[in-house]
């Protein structure tokens, strides 16, 4: 199906399900129920959800194929939100223009870096995308307030052109991104008892456009680029004496996965029309290197399982405050309740960077291959007979 | 023991829809039919409080977030009441807003305006949030109005001194009680020239972003309307740490004033560096050298420890100030905590109230009602004077205070004395001044 | 020529700070083979050590001052540092008053003994994983160690100033015939510069002259061959991980009067010490070193006036500049062998 | 004029003389075989055939063309494969894998975007792989991971992923190194096929005398840097030049 063997068809169609379903699946506990706090099921954190799922599929396409470690291709997300924004600011509010700006102009930039720093490899390759991102950081921060807006963002404003569609709305505000009519951050609700489940336009765009980034990055990876990626860092010298020149490949894979970012940038900027230069810090680079690993190199789903999982512990552990524990183990003897908040709270609210600190430590500890490997050793409880096929099937690249 | 429940929207806590199966999906955001974002429909109200608690500023957040928790409890008519017994509006009675009780949820901005925005999201998609506050920097608060102007909520400063929030980046449904870099000028020039003189020499380091180009500017401006000669400006990276390569070119020139426009963790360790290298014991032109601060917080004064003795800079507020309001408050916030409140802990207090206030006044939660009931707002009884909230760009005009670092600190808190209390009338600007131009509030947003 | 010397200086207390650090990492790299992330908050802890033992050193309790009443109109309290009923109030006080220095008797032990706990209880597992590998897991140990500073230390800078005999500057100007006051520097930031100087001296002499030195350098060339002679080579490495982390840690002690230490800080000089050592080349001490003070002392001349005015942000980039054109004429950075993480 | 034509060729490192006015001419169609003791320079020889190395001085020229100066990648698109000491093959693929490469190398250039097309779609490529595999009796091993796999059977998969590009000049840098004699047996029964079955130049170096005696149609020693003699296997048996600089010594 779709030119895909029937494993990856079965992977795509899982994948499609999940997202399309996401909006229940997110939200399994009832509202007001004290598990409430858990449901991840609004459109903004689904979105990032996605979003960020582009970006890792991307990074993945470079670092998982290739191996080449990139720490700053947040660089890339970073202009092309910057492009997408402006395309509000100067065009119109149509989301179309603007991600289509975002991929070009992050493919052109991740060209130019991917051009100079490929020419190193290993850490030394991964220092100068560093440089190259840092550098775009500090300027953007500063010297490029003007083009970027510094430290407050690039932002809409009821002053700007946007010579194909309206300056303002009816009501005096600034027009809200849309796509042909459609608005971003429109969206349904379906009460069905206690629950409720919301839809949201954007959520549904960016799952579509990560849909088919998915299905293009498995075609990637079965295609004859994908496996001459795979080579490059599986032996670049036989590469080199069997004809093949690896720097056209890791350039292409490094400006496909810069497109990747840049189309992130856009979809973000879309759902929310602001960039802001904390986008481009090593911070954020590092952080898709991160969900890369988390979820498993190299796989096709690891990444946006890792990404999820980051985004989640931001945004569900980092709201959890003490009166939500207290309300929790309310049903305990208050002596008793106030020491189990006390063992918790250091490890959410303002904790949760050291939640995701120690799941980093235990993942790469005891998963080596990531979330994924994860998924397999519980799929291999489950069905003994799949655990007993030939060994040399673990050290394949799983999805 | 059971505090705050949490709960999203109170339509179904009541359980009016529990049971009724499937509804008709409601297009746009909920309850629609009241014709704006998140109307609370039941017996609570929430407000998000959306302030750092990682990254730098976290013990500033977890300042701000105790000033909101007090309030909380000041509005549902627990504790002492704070300085709900001397606003001088009386609409509060301590039984919620408008009959509703008070709620919150919490979030954290990280200081970054991505994150402070998806923080906001959250509470506004997730948790029905009607209002959102706090914050500790301009970035974040620039973004975090934009949103809420977007999505149709009321945005409710925290510590935020650019000139951009309510100037070029000002927003209907943003409202901003801190005052700012203009305000910090203007009030602290008369006192800088009646201690240091007319004739100075002014060198300038400033942080390389939006806030530290506003506060040159209105410091560059209002000093040299005062008679200084501003010799040298140097920006100086975010990042920075060490600042010893900044301050080695002040030694070389001929100033004789250092002008630090920093904040945060990048004023802590100019201000220590500029007094390691001796810069405070210098004469120059025959005076002796001095170093000003024009942004103060009492975080920093206690990061830079006994570096800020002597130096002159402006706050908002002060927990020492011995009008009513400002006793009451100090002594809910320390009766509760234990220690007296910072300035950030005051604005974020001072906003709940009067976004509560203005609620009860207007009758509604609809936020443009609420933006009406706060145009041109007189109110007193709040710790800084009469005070108004101005129609045209929504800040706050009231007193600023100048202040010095103390000689002889009584306690970990007591770092800094007030010099002089600039009347209201020497820091208001018109609303169209240059360093405020560009950009228009737009009209308010009543979201769905 | 007196703001060129003074930059120079400058350059070479930062570089004295980044080359402290980034032979740390190189040590823990060239030995182990381990890309740590979490050498940035070694350095932190380093500095924390110094906030922790000037509060042992005036842990105080409370005495009432007849009279006065604080904010709340509660009786006014005053601290009594127990030392000082100890030591008498004039030793006590100075006791306090050293406390930055007093605290390298004190980062020595902890900063080993946290060294070997980390080299043994984790990253003794992770010598044949992945750098990936390697670089998560320690960025989450980095993580954890600064949330855990933060929890107990709260996220503000801690303001820890040198013994007041090391408060105010040097002229040296006047030694070199300049005019008085033009060419100063402060006390403390030369102390800084020596003791680095001192500890890099060491470090080498160590390795150089030491037969423990000798075996660990034949392990840095070639690791598998110094195995095959049945040296226990991991013994000694564990060793050398303690000593990179009392170098790390003795960094950030002495740093803390120069910049109030915050839990944050071990981040801020992450990038910032992998920059340098790539400069210098991986896996080369001597490199490390050269690179820390080249980008100190490029550092200080690209934040000066005169450059800014020409090129607009130079001295925000300045860092990620150098380190881009040298990597791009000498591959492998300034001394750095051939083959070294290059896969 | 041989197909490879090597002519005066001089390569210094540092103060070490490593090729002395080097002089070979491979003819089309033979096995060449390049012996000598250790250090004579046999591998700095082949890494200036290939492009590892540029020679100081000298040309080389392969099929009337010179290669100085080409990449390794380039020089393989003229026709020469190299098969190395130890086996470089991708470690990470699988067998079938290692030999579609060198078949997209020889049919789209050193450089082809090639599409979203599943590598599984490309039959034609398939069949040619194969066929070879079939010819150096893998054929069953195809889905294994090359990583996992004996040596012997990665030097064959090696020689495989060479002769699918069907080259005009066969490099080997001393294909039985470290084999069994049954493997090596089979090695030069292996190579005898090819070279009986295709029209294909081959060059070896070789400790192995056995081997190169059972091989070689010309053999040129090479020592100190410098080559010796150039004759027949049947003249190298009996040269008393090459009995004293090298066959004495391995004798």
């Amino acid at each position: 199906m779709f030119g895909l063997d029937k494993k990856d068809a079965s992977l795509l169609l899982i994948v499609t399900a999940l997202v399309a379903f996401a909006p229940f699946l997110l939200n399994p506990f009832p509202e007001g129920s004290a598990m409430a706090q858990f449901n991840a099921g609004y459109p903004d954190l689904m979105q990032r959800f996605v979003i960020f799922g582009i970006f890792a599929i991307g990074f993945n396409i470079l670092f998982g194929l290739t191996g080449y470690l990139s720490f700053g291709h947040a660089a890339f997300l970073g202009v092309g939100s910057y492009a997408a924004v402006w395309m509000f600011k100067l065009l119109s509010m149509n989301v179309l223009p603007a991600i289509i700006l975002a991929v070009i102009v992050a493919g052109i930039f991740a060209l130019i870096i991917g051009y100079v720093s490929l020419r190193r490899s290993g850490i030394y390759f991964s220092i100068l995308t560093l440089a190259f991102a840092q550098m775009s950081f500090a300027l953007a921060y500063s010297v490029l307030t003007p083009i970027t807006g510094g430290e407050t963002g690039l932002q809409l404003a009821l002053d700007d052109p946007r010579i194909f569609g309206s300056a303002t709305t009816a009501e005096g505000n600034i027009p809200v991104p849309g796509f042909f009519g459609l608005e971003m951050r429109d969206s349904t609700e379906l009460v069905l008892g206690n629950w409720v489940f919301t839809f949201s336009v954007g959520y549904y765009f960016a799952a579509i456009i990560m849909l088919l980034s998915f299905y293009l990055s498995i075609r990637i990876f079965r295609s004859p680029f994908g496996m001459m990626l795979r080579a490059v860092k599986s032996n670049q010298q036989r590469l080199n004496y069997t004809g093949l020149n690896p720097r056209p490949y890791t350039l292409a894979a490094f400006v496909i996965s810069g497109m990747y970012a840049g189309l992130a940038g856009g979809l973000m900027a879309s759902m929310d029309p602001l960039a802001g230069a904390e986008r481009m810090f090593w911070t954020a680079s590092g952080e898709v290197v991160l969900m890369t690993i988390l979820g498993g190199v190299g796989t096709l789903i690891g990444p946006v399982l890792g990404a999820g999982l980051i985004k989640y512990m931001e945004n569900i552990i980092s709201k959890i405050n003490s009166d939500i524990l207290h309300s929790w183990f309310a049903f305990l003897p208050d002596g008793l309740e106030d020491l189990v908040v006390t063992l918790i709270y250091p490890f959410i609210g303002k904790g949760w960077h050291l939640t995701l600190g120690i799941v980093f430590m235990l993942v790469v500890i005891f998963l080596p291959g990531g979330l994924v490997q994860g998924g397999q050793k519980i799929a291999g409880l489950f069905g003994r007979k799949k655990a007993q096929e030939p060994k040399n099937a673990t050290t394949e690249p799983a999805e | 023991m059971s505090k705050g429940n949490l709960t999203r929207r109170g339509v179904l806590k009541t359980g009016a829809v529990a049971g009724a199966g499937l509804a008709l999906p409601t297009y746009l955001s909920a309850a629609g039919h009241e014709g704006f974002t998140n109307a609370p429909t039941g017996s609570t109200v929430t407000l998000g409080f959306n302030v750092p608690q990682s990254g730098p500023y976290a013990d500033e957040g977890a300042d701000e977030l105790r000033a909101y928790e007090l309030a909380v409890e000041h509005l549902n008519g627990e504790g002492d009441g704070g300085m709900l017994n001397t606003f001088s509006s009386k609409a509060l009675d301590g039984t919620g807003i408008l009959g509703k009780k008070v709620e919150y949820v919490t979030g954290d901005t990280q200081t970054k305006s991505d994150a402070a925005r998806a923080s906001a999201k959250s509470m506004i998609e997730k948790d029905g949030a009607i209002m959102i506050t706090g914050g500790s920097s301009s970035g974040v608060a620039v973004a975090v109005q934009a949103l809420c102007q977007e999505a149709g909520v009321i945005f409710m400063a925290g510590l935020t001194h650019s000139n951009d929030t309510t100037g070029k980046d000002k927003r209907a449904n943003g409202f901003r009680h801190f005052f700012n870099s203009y305000m910090s000028g203007a009030a602290l020039a008369p006192v800088l020239a009646a201690n240091y003189g007319t004739d100075r020499k002014a060198y300038h380091l400033t942080a390389d972003y939006n806030w530290g180009y506003t506060t040159e500017e209105a410091v560059r401006s209002s000093t040299e309307a005062m008679g200084w000669e501003t010799v040298g400006s140097v920006l100086t990276p975010l990042t920075q740490t060490d600042f010893s390569s900044y301050i080695t070119p002040v030694l070389q020139s001929d100033a004789d004033v250092l002008v630090l426009n920093h904040y945060g963790g990048n004023m802590v360790n100019s201000l220590t560096n500029a007094v390691q290298f001796g810069l405070r014991d210098r004469v120059v032109n025959g005076k002796n050298f001095e170093i000003v601060v024009p942004l103060y917080s009492r975080l920093m004064a206690k990061g830079a420890g006994a570096n800020v003795k002597g130096i002159f800079g402006s706050t908002n507020w002060h927990w020492s100030l011995q009008d009513e309001g400002s006793k009451a408050f100090v002594q809910s916030f320390g009766t509760k905590y234990g220690f007296p409140p910072s300035q950030a802990a005051h604005t974020c207090y001072v906003q709940a109230l009067l976004y509560a206030d203005a609620v009860q006044r207007a009758g509604s939660f609809a936020p443009c009602a609420v933006v009406e009931a706060l145009e041109g707002f007189e109110f007193d009884g709040m710790g800084n004077g009469p005070t108004l909230y101005r129609a045209e760009d929504h800040q706050c005009f009231k007193d600023v205070l100048v202040v010095k670092g103390k000689e002889n600190p009584t306690s970990e808190f007591d770092l800094l004395e007030v010099v002089e209390v600039t009347p209201v009338d020497q820091v208001t600007y018109a609303p169209d001044h240059p360093q405020f131009a560009g950009g228009a509030l737009g009209t308010c947003n009543n979201g769905a | 020529m007196d703001a060129i010397i003074l930059q120079i200086l400058n350059g070479l207390d930062k570089g004295s700070a980044y080359a402290l650090i980034a032979l740390g990492l190189t040590l823990i790299f060239g030995t182990l083979g381990v890309v740590n992330f979490a050498h940035g908050a070694l350095f932190m802890i380093g500095a924390f050590c110094a906030v922790t033992l000037s509060r042992l050193l005036s842990l105080s309790h409370k005495v009432e001052i007849p009279g006065a009443v604080d904010f709340l109109g509660n009786p006014q309290m005053r601290d009594v540092p127990y030392i000082y009923e100890i030591f008498g109030e004039n030793l006590g006080a100075t006791i306090i008053d050293w406390a930055v220095p007093l605290s390298i008797l004190f980062a020595i032990p902890v900063m080993i003994l946290i060294g070997v706990i980390m080299e043994r209880g984790l990253i003794k597992h992770f010598y044949k994983r992945p750098h990936a590998d390697q670089i998560l897991v320690t960025f989450g140990l980095a993580i954890v160690l600064q949330e855990i500073i933060k929890y107990y230390y709260g996220a503000n800078p801690i303001p820890t100033p040198a013994p007041s005999a090391f408060v105010g500057s040097f002229d040296f100007g006047a030694l070199i015939g300049f005019d008085p006051g033009t060419i100063i520097y402060p006390y403390w930031r030369l102390v800084y510069f020596a003791f680095a100087a001192v500890i890099i001296g060491a470090v080498f002499a160590f390795l150089q002259f030491t037969t423990f030195g000798m075996v660990v350098r034949a392990g840095m060339a070639d690791r598998e061959t110094v195995g095959l002679l049945g040296i226990n080579i991991d013994k000694r490495f564990t060793i050398m991980f303690g000593l990179a982390a009392a170098v790390a840690g003795l960094a950030g002690v002495m740093y803390t009067p120069i910049n109030s230490p915050n839990y944050h800080m071990g981040m801020d000089f992450l990038v910032l010490s992998f920059v340098v050592v790539v400069v210098g080349g991986m896996g080369s001490l001597p490199g490390a070193v050269l690179a820390g003070f080249l980008l100190g002392i490029l550092e200080s001349f690209a934040s000066m006036r005169e450059v800014i005015d020409i090129i607009p942000g130079i001295n925000q980039v300045i860092i990620y500049l150098v380190a881009i054109i040298i990597l791009l004429t000498r591959p492998r950075g300034l001394m750095g062998r051939k083959g070294v993480m290059e896969d | 004029m041989g197909i490879l034509e090597v002519k005066d060729v001089n390569k210094r490192f540092g103060g070490l003389q490593a090729l002395g006015n080097v002089n070979l001419s491979v003819a089309e169609n033979t096995c060449h075989a390049i012996i000598g003791p250790n250090g004579a320079g046999k591998s700095t020889l082949l890494n200036c055939l290939v492009g590892k190395l540029i020679p100081d001085t000298g040309a080389v020229m392969f099929d009337g063309q010179s290669v100085l100066g080409r990449t390794p990648f380039e020089i393989n698109q003229m026709g020469i494969s190299r098969v190395f000491q130890t086996p470089e093959i991708f470690g990470d693929l699988t067998v079938m894998e290692n030999m579609l490469i060198p078949c997209f190398a020889k049919r789209d250039g050193s450089f082809a975007l090639h599409g979203i097309r599943s590598v599984t779609s490309e039959a034609e490529l398939r069949d040619q792989a194969e066929q070879m595999l079939e010819e150096v009796n893998m054929l069953d091993k195809r889905n294994m991971h090359s990583a996992s796999m004996s040596r012997g059977d990665k030097r064959r998969l090696e020689m495989a992923m060479c002769l699918v590009q069907n080259p005009k000049l066969l490099l080997l840098d001393e294909p039985t190194a470290g084999m069994a004699r049954a493997d090596t047996n089979n090695t030069i029964d292996l190579l005898k096929e090819i070279k009986e079955k295709r029209n294909i130049t081959i060059a070896i170096i070789e400790h192995d005398m056995h081997v190169v005696f059972s091989l070689a149609e010309r053999i040129t020693v090479l020592a100190q840097g410098t080559p010796l003699v150039e004759d027949t296997p049947e003249n190298i048996k009996g040269h008393p030049k090459v009995k004293e600089a090298y066959l004495g010594e391995a004798a």
